[in-house]
């Protein structure tokens, strides 16, 4: 059977609901299926992957270390929108690292992540097959 | 190669058809749902969202949810297309992907 | 075509539910096959046999279950979106050690790659959700 | 005890979700208490008021009619946000008769429905002494 | 200050009820009184007794029980919301004739006259919702 | 006699702040909880609702909300002021009634 390409939209902030969290864990589970996985934060989105969350006094579990271990999950295209991020106040600087070790490349950290405009993003999902949103 | 964006959210209170429509391509259909046919009556301050996305997209809007609603087909902005259930199954088969807006 | 359905949202609160089931019946009724019908989220609660709404509204949960008898579409709780909301089948009942269960018939209780594997075998998938 | 100003404030669709209606049950039974209740429809609330609604193909409760009767529970300050309904491209003609019958004025029936400025609106709210939202 | 509090979604899904949770203990650290905390909507989830959240993860329908049980708290579960989504203590299950029950320790479920009555009662009325 | 107004909804996302602050009267409060507090955050698209409205109401932000989300108090809109759960209910106390802006 012919691989997918699957995208994940990510368009809803962390901790005020709880599809963030739950989201990552279909991401997750889908890794090990040898589909073509694609990650798009965009809107609210782009907080899931802000930097120094710490929901440690809302009793709540901090989950956001788990999007840097995507790479070893071979999960390594994450989409960020750029307009989404000014929108909000905020820069590229404030993104967690997330990185994967690129086997092609003598095993050379690179980052995961890349900002791409809202017409970027409009053609990554026209390219592809399945849509998930939480 | 198209897609059919499904949306179901009121656009008076949530940014879900804004960010819809800045992210449809040329050649792809907006599917209103539940309280998103609020959004297809013509004269709100939403309308020349779906005007101006009409010159590059396809409009449909769910029949049962607009009756619901107290919303008559005749209301509607002007180019908008009324398809029932059955119809909203057509789409996805004409459609070869789907996007819900949530 | 095969459908994979994806349902997010639990019973009564959103429309979501109802709006998947509708699409069911009427894909359905074009003779088209419901492959499977994801429970995720707060959807899960759409599996409880315990719900007894007033009886001039629609029983959503069983609403699936006769679908789901009807047409033989496989219907699957998340178990770990289950868990987290206090929804049981008897085999995890017994393992928690609880004396409860509340699943409604023609659900079953699996796991995500259930989704996966269901949109990688259905030629659409459609999210229903909040 | 002093009665206390109940304010009902509703600010979402029917049908899409179910606050509207069990909003409404809460109205229903607040009526009991002799208490002073008034019910506030603003920004997508004005929808739950509005005429016609026909939930039948949905397999839904159509419980519309449940606000006519409301005057029927001596509940008859039903306000109205104007700019809400323009900014939706409704009118007061759009709503439903929503009427009461005048005990002071020989049972005359009168409309419960007031429309009001959102001014008009802020200065109600801020009458109030205990606000319900759902 | 006498309060009564009112949650309108359930367990992890939205952060209401982690937050409705966070005041109460908060206002009877300063010595606060919560007369009644009164669940509606997907609220009534919260009562449930069958939850088993992962272990790294908070318990939100236990640290509830615990809190009234501590501090004698009135938690109040809407039965109309409940029967809608399958939530039942005991005497509710055996009027319906079904065979379980799912209420958790320190909830009781009335109906919503002990919302007004809780807010007449009450200096102040907070709404934790969605 | 004023009103303390609690919101909880992103204001990117949701309508729920700007009509909050335009049924806010003077001397009343705002309080952003859970998502609410990501609109605090200067330099975005919606601080100037916050400014203008700061020129007749307290507005504040509660601290656990904004750690979770990695938001430091320092990057507030200016005359922002930041609570804890504590100063949340001291809050309801000084204001005798409140309002959620669901």
């Amino acid at each position: 059977m012919a691989v997918k390409k699957f995208m994940y939209v990510n368009r809803k902030a962390p901790y005020g609901t709880v599809y963030a969290l739950e989201s990552l864990e279909v991401v997750l589970i889908a890794a090990a299926f040898e589909q073509e996985v694609t990650l798009a934060f965009l809107d609210d989105g782009v907080y899931q992957i802000v930097r120094n969350q710490n929901p440690k006094l809302l009793g709540m579990k901090n989950f956001s270390s788990t999007y840097k271990a995507l790479g070893d999950y071979d999960i390594k295209q994450l989409y960020v929108e750029r307009e989404s991020l000014i929108e909000r106040g905020l820069t590229e600087d404030d993104l967690m690292d997330i990185t994967y070790e690129d086997e092609g490349d003598d095993w050379a950290e690179k980052s995961s992540l890349t900002i791409v405009s809202r017409a970027e993003m409009a053609a990554l999902m026209a390219a592809q097959d399945v849509m998930f949103s939480f | 190669m198209s897609m059919l964006h499904i949306v179901n959210k009121s656009p008076f209170e949530r940014n879900a058809l804004a960010s819809c429509l800045s992210h449809a391509s040329k050649g792809d259909a907006v599917l209103l749902i539940e309280d998103a046919v609020l959004g297809a009556v013509a004269g709100s301050q939403v309308a020349h969202l779906l005007l101006s996305a009409l010159a590059t997209q396809a409009i449909y809007v769910l029949s049962e949810d607009l009756a619901a609603r107290g919303m008559e087909p005749n209301r509607l902005v002007k180019g908008l297309q009324v398809v029932d259930y059955s119809g909203f199954v057509d789409l996805t088969v004409q459609h070869d992907k789907n996007q819900s807006w949530l | 075509m095969k459908y994979t359905l994806m349902v997010n949202e639990g019973p009564y609160q959103h429309q979501s539910s109802d709006t998947a089931y509708h699409f069911a019946k009427a894909a359905l009724a074009k003779g088209h096959e419901i492959f499977r019908v994801f429970f995720y989220h707060d959807g899960v609660n759409n599996g409880s046999r315990l719900s007894v709404p007033p009886k001039d509204d629609r029983l959503v949960q069983k609403q699936w279950s006769d679908l789901a008898q009807q047409h033989g579409i496989d219907m699957v709780i998340c178990i770990a979106a289950a868990q987290r909301r206090g929804l049981m089948d008897t085999a995890e009942a017994k393992r928690q050690g609880l004396d409860a269960h509340n699943i409604a018939p023609g659900f079953r209780i699996s796991g995500l790659g259930q989704l996966i594997e269901g949109s990688i075998e259905s030629d659409r998938t459609i999210v229903f959700g909040d």
